[in-house]
């Protein structure tokens, strides 16, 4: 009997020492008493701290053309892989970084509330899926920790423990596990055809003889099916705005980091290295994926236009923006894969914020409602002041990060050759101003209420510096990765490079 | 037709006569009964055609048919004894009819 | 037998269709048979000799085919484990035996105890054995305990619950033995087969006549319970 | 010592040691706890010896008494049994260390003899060779399961024992028969013998119908199953644990047996309608298990649900596929025992088991939740879990030969299962009301069903060893799945 044991060397083991600065924090916290904060934070950060370090040191090592890959075995002629390549390099470093940020924002938030262990052990876990996702080598293991993300989200939306809470979980599970299912589905019929499910440039699928292309036509319906549940892509999105019920960094983390991302994440996967763009595009199959974006772009705007709830707007928004990422995917063109992986990371710099702002709100002053925020940015002036830079990026205004990821959107659409798609940002960024900017309004030109629903004081400052810190560096970051587009390593030069590798030269 | 395929299909008649008492009748010492008419039906086909042999029969079949009774002997001890209890403890003497929730 | 109403009827005279098209089958299919098939009679002949038994059935029971058996003897403790397992019985009435009850008993008890000595010795080269010498001591001690008797309060703990594994134990413990002598489980090596078959089946004997006794007693007998004249008399 | 250790086969140890263990907790019932243990302990030592006799020799076969087949009982010990026995083993310890803080003194003089013949019964089943043998092995099976049954006490469990009984003897009794057809057809029952000299007569195929027959009846394979339900939802945590974990899968282990060695290649009509039966099963157990108000209810038609998958495996009936449903049964049989045995636990903190209001109950006691939690996530087949390597399994085999229906029933089937068991977590997370007069539940019997779930995930994430042992002796390329792949192969 042969298990695999390869010569194991720092280079095999580095993945998964990324995926254990996550995993081991949260498995010591689930037995954790509560009352041991100290520990508990500790834990949680070194944890963060690590992740961040090991990411680094792989980007510079992918920079510089090393090999980070771990093989484990575990079905016949299958195993989990995990790899770093620059694609995975782009969402690794993305979700560790926000991770560190929203540890920090979580242990301000969640301050001397019920079952925190249970909470940070979960979020850890949550992270170590994101990661495992990030990391995934071939279809396999991609399934095994979009599943595994799933189940670790599952408490964390349920975490607040009330009737509309667990409704709320049991939406999110109908949707997720039925995507799950289609997800394995499409995947095992696929191994059937291929007996590969390795992640590989360009795709692997092209060698296949014609007779198998309408399999392979319903195959990718049934994986984008799968992943568009978590990416929210129309008709899949009913989970995501009622997920809201959940503490706000939760959200923050679901819709900027983890859920949402990872199904993005997985589309740009499925399209380039598993049937790879030219192929894809033979097929026929990008053209109806780049309309199903598309439409997803103008409803989430047009619905985020009536909400009150100030997440449920920005739960629509998020609806809507993460499906660029999709259509950049699905524009054939290099400039409009460009946009969409730089996307990839702008918007989860921006909404993240946007999502810290709002659950500082709600923290201190106790609003939750857009209706409430008249005056709002004169006693949180920091707070505002993120938020509308977050805002303002999601319109796609320059200097803004979001004005980027539009930019190259647009200019690979006429690149492509599909020109309608500029009418649609075009509308899209119309609908996003139209959303936000009643709301900045509102809380710099109106008068401020005599009273807030609950008012918390923190002497001097607005609120508690957890929760103040965060969406300043979000912001903050979202500025930078705008004006320093171009710095080496930016996440736009970074897409670049991806590019140059999916694209035949 | 020897007597030996004769004594062979009796033993299959009690085994179909008991099958069909056991799903009809209620009463638990029928049921009782009626798994005992079964068995005794398959002990009769057992030793019934060991003796398709020249000169003395085929003993293996003989032991199992004691090993058999021995069983049997067990089994409707306990069903016996249970189905005292079962009385007791619902004075009852048939089988709960639906499977309780 | 209550009335049936016409549901009942039809699901019957369905059930008997059926049954009676099973019975047919299984009829047709025993017709099948060959008429003439030794079996393994040939087989067991040639090796009685050196079963340590000249009764084929015994030597098949005990030796060929003596690890059913072993598992056999477990089904007969499992049964009595279970009975007593389901805890004592309220109350069971009790008639009081008779003089002709009691008279019969002190006449049969010593007759049937002979008997299944008798058998359990005979047993290696005519019909007889263990089982048929337990089912008789097992009716001499129903008897006993029909005409009242019950076991001393002496008996009802461990001795009652070592006799009845005796047969069981013995019978591992000669299957481990043997082993750790360097045989096979459960072989029986010539020069000793006869002994070690007839010591275990004289354990055998003793327990299985106890064990379906018990069964019939149908419960754990209270130690220190009616107790009194009966059992002394029991006790000769 | 070592002399000894060598010419002792172990394989007659693991079904020796029980009984002895049986005995001696029937006489010494003073020390039964740390003789029940101690014992459990050897059993599992032993069957860890065998395991590495093996290994090291492949496929045994151990003529008793040294007589041989057909005169004489062979055991047989491939990878196949190997992994039951190790199954039994591993589930086997963790109940027992369940059991020891569950049972008050006056149930566990019961509890421990009874036990030790049923874990006697499984190791004998295993390993024997013999078609007779097996007969009394299923009835020594048997008969302790329905008095562990009854061991609950009460109207409802002696009623759902008597059931069982009379389930468990016409099993037995439509197995007997067709054995008697099949010696005096063949002069003997042994399954290699009877291999080579089957043929196909009219008396092969009655006892081909009648042994099945009782075997699906006691594997409780749908529309058959209807007696689990009551039978291992009113019994004592640990034995109902048992009951699913390890009771059914031995009938199902003999009609493997029988339909991979012995009965002649059928034409695939009959294994399709073995697979339809499973579909429904799936499908119905799992709407049951969704509809039901109590957690051992629930519990108990998840398995007939789960029991269905085994039996996919009869159409497609390839080598991945029989090695598919295996691994099924295998981590159903941890996850299972360990979900029973955590259903215990919150029906001792709590005294009930009504789903709805499980709240506080589930909050008290996390390692529990986390238990059933962990248990389902394999039924649901997850990854990483040994339910899913499973489905996976037979997921691959079902599209390769087309048969895509087979992958929807499996699908669905998971379906199901993440709707009741999410039906079931759901509750752990509200924030409780109702509070509960809280008894104490020893750490033991929580770490007992926690390690059980762990291992079904471990189970998910060491496919190679199993899947490798399962290769020992090559069970699985038999006439039967030549026949049927052919059938399908496009």
């Amino acid at each position: 009997m042969h298990f695999g044991r390869r010569a194991m060397n720092w280079n095999a083991l580095l993945p998964l020492f990324i995926l254990a600065s996550s995993l081991l924090p949260g498995l010591v916290i689930f037995f954790l008493p509560e009352d041991r904060v100290r520990t508990r934070i500790t834990l949680n950060m070194a944890g963060a701290i690590i992740k961040v370090v090991l990411v680094g040191f792989v980007l510079w090592g992918v920079y510089i053309g090393q090999h980070y890959e771990t093989r484990l075995p575990f079905l016949p002629g299958l195993d989990l892989v995990l790899r770093a390549d620059a694609l995975s390099i782009l969402f690794i470093t993305l979700s560790t970084i926000l991770w560190l940020v929203t540890t920090i924002y979580a242990i301000g938030y969640l301050e001397d509330s019920p079952h925190r262990s249970r909470f940070f052990g979960f979020f850890s876990l949550c992270v170590t899926a994101t990661v495992g996702v990030a990391l995934a080598g071939n279809l396999l293991t991609f399934v095994l920790f979009y599943e595994l993300l799933t189940l670790a989200t599952y408490p964390l939306i349920v975490h607040r423990g009330t009737e509309e809470a667990r409704h709320a979980g049991r939406t999110y599970l109908t949707y997720t596990i039925i995507g799950g299912a289609l997800l394995l589905i499409g995947t095992v019929w696929l191994y059937g055809l291929t007996g590969t499910l390795e992640f590989t440039h360009r795709g692997f699928l092209a060698e296949l003889v014609s007779t198998q292309h309408n399999a392979l036509i319903i195959i990718f319906i049934l994986l984008i099916a799968g992943l568009g549940v978590k990416a929210a892509l129309v008709p899949f999105h009913g989970w995501l705005p009622q997920a809201m019920i959940a503490p706000a960094p939760v959200s923050a983390l679901l819709h900027a980091v983890a859920v949402v991302k990872a199904g993005a994440f997985g589309i740009v996967r499925v399209v380039y290295d598993v049937y790879g763009i030219e192929f894809a595009d033979s097929l026929g199959v990008t053209l109806p994926l780049a309309i199903m974006a598309a439409v997803t772009i103008i409803y989430g705007s047009v619905r985020a236009l009536f909400q009150d709830d100030l997440k449920r707007r920005l739960a629509f928004s998020t609806v809507s923006q993460v499906s660029y990422i999709a259509l950049g995917v699905a524009l054939v063109g290099p400039i409009a894969t460009i946009g969409g992986l730089v996307h990839l990371v702008h918007q989860g710099v921006m909404k993240i914020t946007l999502f810290f702002c709002a659950g500082n709100l709600a923290e201190t002053l106790g609003i939750h409602k857009v209706s409430q925020m008249d005056g709002v940015g004169r006693r949180m002036p920091w707070t505002m002041a993120a938020f509308t830079i977050g805002a303002f990026g999601m319109m796609g205004a320059p200097p803004i990060a979001g004005f980027v990821s539009k930019w190259y959107l647009g200019l690979g659409a006429l690149d492509a050759g599909q020109d309608w798609v500029i009418f649609i940002l075009a509308g899209s960024s119309l609908l996003n101003a139209a959303y936000f900017l009643p709301v900045l309004h509102r809380a710099w030109f109106k008068e401020a209420v005599a009273d807030w629903p609950t008012d918390h004081h923190f002497g001097r400052r607005e609120t508690a510096w957890a929760l103040l810190f965060p969406p300043l560096f979000t912001a903050f970051l979202s500025l930078t990765l705008g004006l320093l587009a171009s710095m080496p390593f930016s996440p736009l030069v970074w897409a670049r490079f991806i590019t140059t590798l999916e694209y035949a030269p | 037709m020897s007597s030996v395929f004769f004594y062979a299909l009796t033993g299959v008649g009690l085994f179909t006569l008991g099958l069909y008492a056991l799903i009809v009748y209620t009463h638990l010492l029928r049921k009782i009964l009626a798994i005992n008419v079964m068995g005794s039906g398959i002990f009769l086909l057992l030793v019934s055609l060991a003796a398709r042999t020249r000169g003395a029969p085929d003993p293996v079949p003989h032991a199992m048919v004691i090993t058999g009774i021995v069983v049997a002997i067990s089994a409707t001890a306990l069903a016996l004894v249970l189905m005292l209890r079962l009385r007791e403890a619902s004075d009852r003497v048939e089988l709960p009819e639906e499977p309780m929730e | 037998m209550t009335k049936l109403n016409n549901k009942q009827r039809l699901f019957r005279l369905l059930l008997l269709v059926l049954l009676s098209v099973l019975a047919a089958g299984l009829g047709y299919a025993v017709l099948k048979l060959p008429l003439q098939a030794p079996g393994l009679s040939t087989r067991v002949t040639e090796n009685l000799v050196v079963s340590g038994v000249s009764n084929p059935v015994t030597a098949v029971l005990l030796n060929f085919r003596g690890y059913d058996t072993l598992l056999e003897m477990a089904v007969l403790l499992l049964a009595l484990l279970a009975v007593w397992s389901l805890g004592s019985q309220s109350e069971r009435r009790e008639s009081a035996p008779g003089a002709v009850l009691d008279m019969l008993s002190r006449l049969l008890i010593p007759l049937f105890i002979m008997v299944s000595g008798y058998l359990l010795w005979v047993g290696a080269h005519a019909p007889g054995g263990a089982f048929q010498a337990g089912s008789v001591l097992a009716a001499a001690g129903v008897l006993l305990l029909l005409a009242g008797w019950r076991p001393g309060v002496w008996f009802v703990g461990l001795p009652l619950r070592i006799t009845l594994v005796l047969g069981l134990a013995m019978f591992v413990a000669v299957a481990v033995a043997v082993q750790l002598a360097g045989w096979r489980l459960l072989e029986f090596p010539l020069p000793v087969a006869g002994t070690l078959i007839l010591l275990i089946e004289a354990a055998a004997t003793l327990s299985i006549g106890i064990t379906l006794a018990a069964l019939f007693f149908g419960h754990r007998p209270q130690t220190g319970q009616d107790s009194g004249s009966q059992t002394e008399q029991g006790e000769k | 010592m070592i002399m000894l250790w060598h010419n002792i086969s172990w394989q007659a140890m693991p079904v020796l040691l029980p009984l002895v263990g049986a005995m001696l907790c029937f006489l010494l019932p003073q020390r039964i706890k740390f003789l029940g243990l101690m014992i459990a302990l050897a059993i599992a030592a032993s069957v860890f010896a065998l395991l590495l006799q093996v290994l090291d020799e492949g496929v045994l076969r151990y003529s008793v008494g040294g007589w041989g087949a057909p005169l004489g009982i062979d055991l047989y010990t491939d990878g196949l049994s190997l992994l039951m026995l190790l199954m039994t083993a591993l589930v086997g310890l963790g109940i027992s260390i369940y059991a020891i803080a569950y049972f008050k003194s006056d149930k566990a003089v019961h509890f421990w003899p009874l036990w030790m013949l049923l874990w006697a019964a499984l190791n004998a089943l295993f390993l024997s060779a013999d078609l007779f043998n097996l007969y009394v092995t299923l009835e020594l099976l048997g008969l302790s399961a329905v008095a562990l049954v009854a061991l609950a006490g009460g109207a409802n469990a002696l009623g759902a024992a008597m059931r069982y009984l009379f389930v468990s003897l016409l099993g037995s009794l439509f197995y007997l028969l067709g054995l008697a057809l099949l010696y005096h057809s063949f002069a003997t029952v042994d399954i290699a013998l009877l291999a080579q000299r089957i043929e196909e007569t009219p008396a092969v195929w009655a006892a081909m119908g009648l042994m099945s027959a009782g075997l699906l009846l006691k594997t409780a394979l749908f529309p058959l199953h209807f007696w689990l339900p009551p039978a291992h939802a009113n019994a004592p945590a640990p034995v109902s644990a048992l009951l699913s974990a390890l009771v059914v899968k031995a009938s199902f282990y003999i009609l493997l047996r029988l339909w991979l060695d012995v009965f002649p290649p059928t034409n695939s009509m009959l294994v399709q309608f073995l697979g339809l039966l499973g579909a429904c099963a799936v499908l119905w157990g799992g709407l049951q298990a969704l509809r039901q108000t109590r957690l051992k209810m629930l519990i108990a038609y998840s398995t007939v649900a789960q029991l269905g998958y085994l039996f996919i495996a009869f159409p497609l009936a390839t080598g991945m596929a029989w090695k598919g449903s295996l691994y099924l049964l295998i981590s159903h049989a941890l996850a299972k025992s360990a979900m029973f045995l955590a259903a215990g636990n919150l029906l001792r903190f709590g005294g009930h088991d009504r789903i709805t209001q499980l709240d506080r109950v589930a909050q008290r006691l996390p390692l529990t939740l986390a238990a059933f939690a962990l248990a389902g996530v394999s039924i649901m087949g997850l990854p990483p879990s040994g339910g899913f390597i499973g489905k996976w399994l037979l997921l691959d085999v079902a599209l390769r030969s087309g048969q895509w229906w087979w992958a929807v029933i499996l699908m669905l089937g998971s379906l199901l299962a993440a709707a009741y068991i999410f039906k079931v977590i759901g509750h752990a997370f509200t924030q409780a009301e109702v509070a509960h007069e809280a008894i104490e539940v020893s750490k033991m019997m929580e770490w007992s069903a926690f390690l059980l779930a762990l291992a079904a995930i471990v189970l998910g994430l060491v496919s190679p060893w199993p899947l490798a042992l399962m290769d020992i002796g090559s069970p699985f390329n038999t006439a039967l799945s030549a026949t049927c792949t052919s059938g399908v192969a496009q």
